[in-house]
């Protein structure tokens, strides 16, 4: 009973972390619908601009996280003036831009490479990671709260962002059809620019927790192929979708890993994967799109 | 019009390729593999600098023979497709007379057959897998080296540390099955650690690269009641999985690693090193090494914090250099010759003789251990 | 006569909109039929559910006396039915050509051994497709066209084409969805001259959905007439002219003056 | 005849291209996205060097068994996954392709997990390469020239209007896949003849995704912009070998460029032939005015 309780802790600290990726990609998706391959690298942006802060500079950690969201929010808009938006102007295959943001991926983590080395960092000890007991009966550490309580602010942010601003609700339009919010008025590079800003902000903040928890080196993106992952699941497109079906990964990573056998995780992960897209083939809380004849 | 620019374009590069690079006869030529991008890529681009600055100092001190050593380094992009195209590259348009690297045992495997085949001796930096110079009939490969001790050796020596100078004998062990290093040393170890009256409690794994959780494995350690946890890994799951051991309130478990340790670890782990053991093949505050780190941290304003893989990319060169040197000749086959009579040659971090499986004779293990924010100097040992 | 097609008791239901109710009619072998209504009258999702794009909900449709209602779309195809599209499938990248060649196929065969090395019967085959396709394009008058891509040709071109394409599977029924869809007056009068041709000349089944009254009031012999989901009238051009429904549902209460 | 180092890049020439041309019937003329080919040709790799050295095989036999395994596979996996659509099918083709490596890894007592196995019989030689290259290719430009060919471009162009010309598109579908699952496997396993050592690192999510890339940068639906393609991205990788540390940057701004500029890739639909020719020419001759022109463009 302890481990289990142990294991479902984990699970939803992992998944936590998951979710403020996945909804960066879920908020990509339902605007533009094509999935963001470039997302980790944001999310390694994120956390080089904050390491960088806190080494180099010196500046705290509020100054440090302010600049990363602030940069990684940035650096998502300018990728999608430069690549993405010359795309969409021409042409609305999405098959394209799916394409340009592997390319973009790929450019991003070998900028790295080039500028900071392939060497693994870790920022300095900012952010608590002392073990907590919880009523004697499981372990979980500081961290893991923190984290689970950031990534709560920062969704329930972007869920009043979404229903309460004059532009969340343009960007909830234009989820159900981009080009009828255009001719109702909305600008819509303008909240193309926005979609990317927030999409970039949540993944800085993946990005300065992973580069706690883990470590930070410019593969760091590839990660993001789980929280992906857990964003399709859920329902590309979805919000609620993508963080439920981050803790579904989550636990269901830690289960397998600690029940079944630690080797079979990533093969759970991709069935778990492949068994809802044949059953709800656009995920838990996708919408249902059908062709007309 | 666009397509007959494009075709040409295609064309121009096509010759200028076949034509290759000119080189002259004053210079003898060494290829270096490197990973400089890919997942090795902090230790492959440390691995290089430190090369090259050996290959200053060689020269400045006036070469080798009246000759200048000219280093030929092609990145692989940590694949092996690419490392058999890189070192066929080598051979044929640059003439290298030797090829040091990779750093690592999968990719020294793949490539044996080109270098065997070609005539021109590798030698791996931590290539400590077995095939790496002997093939599947246990025969050596006549042109492939080491200049680290091997996997077997290496799981013995963590074996017999843990059970015998540490008297912990319920080991756990969590490694990557992704990665032939982990996997090799781990089999290695399992095998010996048996002799010394250990017993392995709990025996799980992960995959690197994607894999950086690790608490479920750790939670299922942490209730098997192992006392000690060996860790064959890379130095960023080693660091990640100690960090998240001690966060899930496991302060007993004494953790023993091997050769993946790399300095960079204390960034990532903090306070968890501490009191950890690491079975190494050098000790950093080793007197005869500080000249290295200190023209290291000179030439490129950085710490060489993946020491291992610098200082044994760095001796590497001075023990091809030692060998054209004794060969008195920039041929491939004289080279091989003279590397593999390398008796008692005096590199920076030991004193190198080539066994008959191209491997250094007897090196001892350097224990390391992890105090106060970096890895000191415990002892050296011999297994029984 | 022999009826060839015969839809009993059809219903389909889009969530809560019931969009066909109680579908009943028999084409006879040989005609040359209409179905009307006004926008929304569910004409085009009867040509979906005979085609197997829809399941139906009850119901219904024999075709040459067989249950075809559970086929797939390739199934109900291969049995010999063919129909058009009111918004153009062609496949636009493709030549026009290509377009018909593809169809034809379904009628000429040879093994995936022969097509992975170009012997055996490849080369008379596909000359056989090839020359069957020229036919037909020059029959819809667009044999100089061949090797334009689809997609470039004039909006009239596609209907003919479409129409050559389904002519290629060689079907004994064909349905054609609003032919005469974007077309300018002249345009029709040499449409309804084709598909008159057509049906006598490739002793065709024809059912024709049209939105405008005038064409198929001078090419079909037998209408039907739906509204909201439901026919509402059946019969030829004048009963229907004169049916009180159809003229309702045209336009309201007053006469129309087709 | 040839250096050591030339002969290899052909070779590796030969090998990516009969991969290449699998993953472009797939997604260039049936119009599947996938992101997993790359565990096709580790099938293809596994099987055929498994069977040649504990079974004892002839390579030839190895090397097709390979090549049928791996479309066994392909086969069986898509008849449930290829019902699905777009993107959700390249999704699930990560998760597939990245299953099957998983197994390899795991699957120690056979494939000796990621030590992968060495000293496998080096019979991918100069000529056994080119001979593949040619056959395979042969095959492929008589496939897509074929009844076949415009089946599957008829399921991507339009779906629906396919099924209702009469085209049981699932099973095209399925066969489209399977035959790149063929090409894909004897791929590998001539790669395993290559290397002589194979692991399954080799061939990860990068590969799979450098294979796809290839087939975009040379045109989508042309089977000659692939190969155009695959030549000038293996020959520019060797090219810009010694500024390694910037190959990998240049090769993921041309992608993202190629995409800005000329989405179509390289050739657009348009295959290197006879009609290719002719347009060139009369491209290039601006003053050449047709007369009785039949074809007006």
């Amino acid at each position: 009973m302890e481990t289990v309780l142990q294991q479902v802790i984990n699970g939803l600290s992992l998944g936590s972390v998951y979710a403020l990726i996945a909804v960066g990609y879920s908020l990509v998706y339902s605007i533009l619908l094509f999935s963001n391959f470039a997302h980790g690298g944001f999310l390694v942006i994120g956390g080089y601009i904050c390491y960088f802060i806190l080494r180099s500079i010196g500046g705290g950690i509020w100054i440090a996280s302010l600049a990363a969201l602030m940069g990684a929010g940035f650096c998502a808009v300018l990728t999608e003036k430069l690549a993405y938006k010359p795309i969409r102007e021409r042409t609305n295959v999405t098959l394209y831009l799916l394409i340009a943001s592997m390319g973009m991926s790929i450019v991003i983590e070998n900028i790295f490479v080039i500028i900071a080395g392939g060497r693994f960092r870790a920022l300095p000890p900012v952010i608590p990671t002392q073990p907590v007991s919880l009523f004697g009966i499981a372990t979980t550490s500081m961290f893991d709260i923190l984290s689970l309580v950031t990534a709560v602010v920062f969704l329930s942010g972007l869920q009043i962002f979404l229903t309460r601003t004059k532009w969340g609700l343009a960007i909830r339009a234009a989820a159900y059809d981009l080009r009828v919010a255009g001719l109702m008025g909305v600008n819509v590079n303008r909240l193309i620019s926005i979609v990317f800003f927030t999409a970039g902000l949540l993944a800085a903040v993946g990005g300065i927790f992973l580069s706690v928890r883990y470590t930070l080196y410019p593969q760091l993106g590839l990660i993001t192929i789980k929280a992906f992952i857990a964003a399709v699941i859920g329902g590309l497109g979805s919000l609620p979708g993508a963080v439920v079906g981050s803790l579904i990964l989550g636990l269901a990573e830690m289960l397998t890993a600690g029940f079944i056998s630690s080797q079979m995780r990533d093969l759970v992960v991709f069935l778990l994967l492949v068994i809802t897209l044949l059953i709800r083939p656009t995920g838990l809380f996708g919408k249902d799109v059908k062709e007309k004849v | 019009m666009k397509r007959v620019c494009v075709l040409g374009v295609f064309l121009v590069l096509f010759v200028s390729f076949l034509a290759g690079p000119a080189f002259a006869a004053d210079t003898v030529k060494i290829g270096y593999l490197a990973a400089l991008t890919g997942d090795w890529a902090a230790y492959g681009q440390t691995e290089l600098k430190s090369a090259q600055l050996a290959v200053e100092e060689i020269n400045s001190a006036g070469g080798v023979n009246g000759m200048k050593i000219e280093l030929v380094p092609y990145d692989f992009r940590t694949r092996a497709e690419d490392a058999v195209n890189a070192v066929r590259r080598m051979i044929e348009e640059d003439k290298v007379s030797a090829i040091v690297g990779a750093n690592g045992s999968g990719i020294n495997i793949a490539t044996a057959a080109v270098v065997n085949k070609a005539g021109v001796s590798q030698i791996g930096t931590v290539s400590t897998n077995p095939f790496v110079t002997m093939d599947e009939s246990g025969k050596v490969r006549p042109y492939s080296f080491r200049i680290c001790f091997t996997d077997p050796y290496q799981g013995k020596l963590i074996a017999y540390f843990s059970a015998r100078e540490l008297g912990r004998l319920k080991a756990a062990i969590l490694y990557d099955v992704g990665n032939d290093y982990s996997q090799g040393l781990r089999e290695f170890f399992m095998k010996s650690y048996g002799n010394y009256g250990g017993k392995v409690v709990a025996d799980l794994g992960f995959r690197g690269g994607q894999d950086v959780d690790f608490r479920a494995q750790l939670t299922e350690i942490r209730k098997s009641g192992a006392d000690v946890l060996v860790l064959p890994n890379m130095g960023k799951e080693m660091a990640l999985i100690m960090k998240q051991a001690r966060e899930l309130g496991m302060d007993e478990i004494v953790f023993v690693g091997g050769d993946g340790y790399g300095e960079f670890m204390w960034e990532i782990a903090g306070d968890a090193m501490e009191n950890s053991y690491w079975i190494n093949h050098v000790a950093p505050e080793d007197p005869a090494m500080q000249p290295f780190f200190a023209s290291y941290r000179e030439k490129y304003n950085d710490e060489c914090k993946e020491f291992v893989n610098g200082i044994l990319a760095y001796d590497a060169m001075y023990l091809v250099a030692d060998a054209i040197k004794r060969a008195n000749s920039t041929d491939p086959k004289a080279v091989r010759d003279a590397l593999e009579k390398t008796e008692n040659l005096e590199l920076h971090h030991a004193v190198i003789t080539m066994d008959e499986f191209h491997n250094p004779k007897d090196k001892d293990g350097v224990v390391l251990v992890a105090k106060d924010g970096r890895g000191q100097f415990f002892k050296k040992i011999k297994p029984e | 006569m022999t009826p060839i097609l015969e839809v009993s008791g059809v219903n389909k239901f889009f969530g809560g909109v019931h969009a066909v109710v109680d579908m009943d009619f028999v084409l006879e072998k040989g005609m040359l039929a209409g179905l009307i209504g006004p926008n929304g009258a569910g004409k085009t999702t009867v040509f979906n559910l005979i085609t197997g794009i829809y399941p139906l909900e009850t119901g219904h449709i024999t075709f040459k006396g067989e249950d075809i209602s559970s086929l797939k779309s390739y199934e109900v195809i291969g049995r010999g039915i063919a129909r058009t599209f009111q918004n153009l499938r062609l496949f636009q990248r493709s030549s026009a050509l290509e377009n018909v060649m593809t169809a034809c196929q379904q009628h000429h065969h040879y093994s995936f051994l022969e097509a992975v090395t170009h012997l055996g019967r490849w080369k008379k085959t596909e000359t056989d497709i090839r020359l069957r396709s020229m036919e037909l394009l020059d029959r819809v008058g667009l044999a100089d066209r061949a090797d334009q891509a689809a997609g470039t040709l004039p909006y009239g071109y596609q209907r003919r084409l479409e129409i050559a394409r389904a002519l290629a599977l060689e079907p004994e029924l064909l349905l054609l969805d609003e032919p005469a869809a974007g077309m300018n007056p002249e345009e029709v009068l040499e449409l309804n001259e084709l598909i008159k041709e057509i049906h006598s000349d490739f002793k065709l089944t024809i059912l024709v959905i049209e939105h405008h009254m005038e064409l198929v009031m001078e090419i079909c012999p037998h209408v039907i007439c739906m509204n909201f989901g439901a026919k509402i009238a059946e019969g030829n051009p004048e009963t229907i002219q004169n049916h009180p429904e159809v003229l309702r549902a045209y336009l309201g209460e007053e006469v129309p003056e087709a | 005849m040839f250096g050591g180092y030339t002969e290899g890049i052909i070779i590796l020439l030969c090998i990516n291209s009969i991969a290449a041309m699998g993953v472009s019937l797939l997604t260039g003329f049936t119009g599947i996205f996938t992101l997993g080919h790359a565990g096709y040709m580790a099938l293809g790799a596994y099987v055929s060097s498994l069977l040649i050295m504990k079974a004892g095989m002839p390579w030839l036999a190895g090397i097709f068994l390979g090549g049928t395994g791996a479309m066994l596979v392909a086969w069986l996996v898509g008849i449930p996954t290829l019902k699905l659509m777009g993107d959700y099918y390249a999704i699930a083709s990560i998760g597939l392709g990245e299953a099957i490596r998983l197994i390899l890894e795991n699957w120690q007592s056979v494939t000796r997990g990621a030590r992968g196995v060495p000293g496998i019989p080096p019979y991918t030689t100069l000529p056994v390469a080119l001979a593949f290259f040619l056959v395979m290719a042969f095959a492929m430009f008589c496939l897509i020239n074929s009844r076949y060919g415009r089946a599957f471009k008829a399921c991507r162009d339009d779906y629906l209007a396919a099924s209702l010309l009469g085209f049981n598109t699932a099973k095209l579908r399925v066969l489209s896949l399977a035959i790149s699952g063929f090409y894909c496997g004897v791929a590998g396993a001539l790669l395993a003849g290559f290397l002589s050592f194979i692991q399954p690192i080799m061939f990860d999510m990068i590969k799979s995704t450098e294979l796809t890339s290839v087939v975009v940068f040379g045109g989508l639906g042309s089977m000659s912009g692939t190969l155009i393609g695959t030549g000038i991205i293996t020959l520019v990788t060797e090219l810009f070998r010694p500024i390694s540390q910037y190959r990998m940057l240049i090769y993921g701004a041309v992608i993202v460029i190629i995409m800005i500029f000329r989405p179509e890739g390289i050739m657009g639909q348009k295959e290197l032939g006879k009609t290719f020719f002719r347009d060139l020419t009369r491209r290039l001759k601006p003053a050449d005015k047709r007369h009785g022109g039949g074809v007006k463009r």
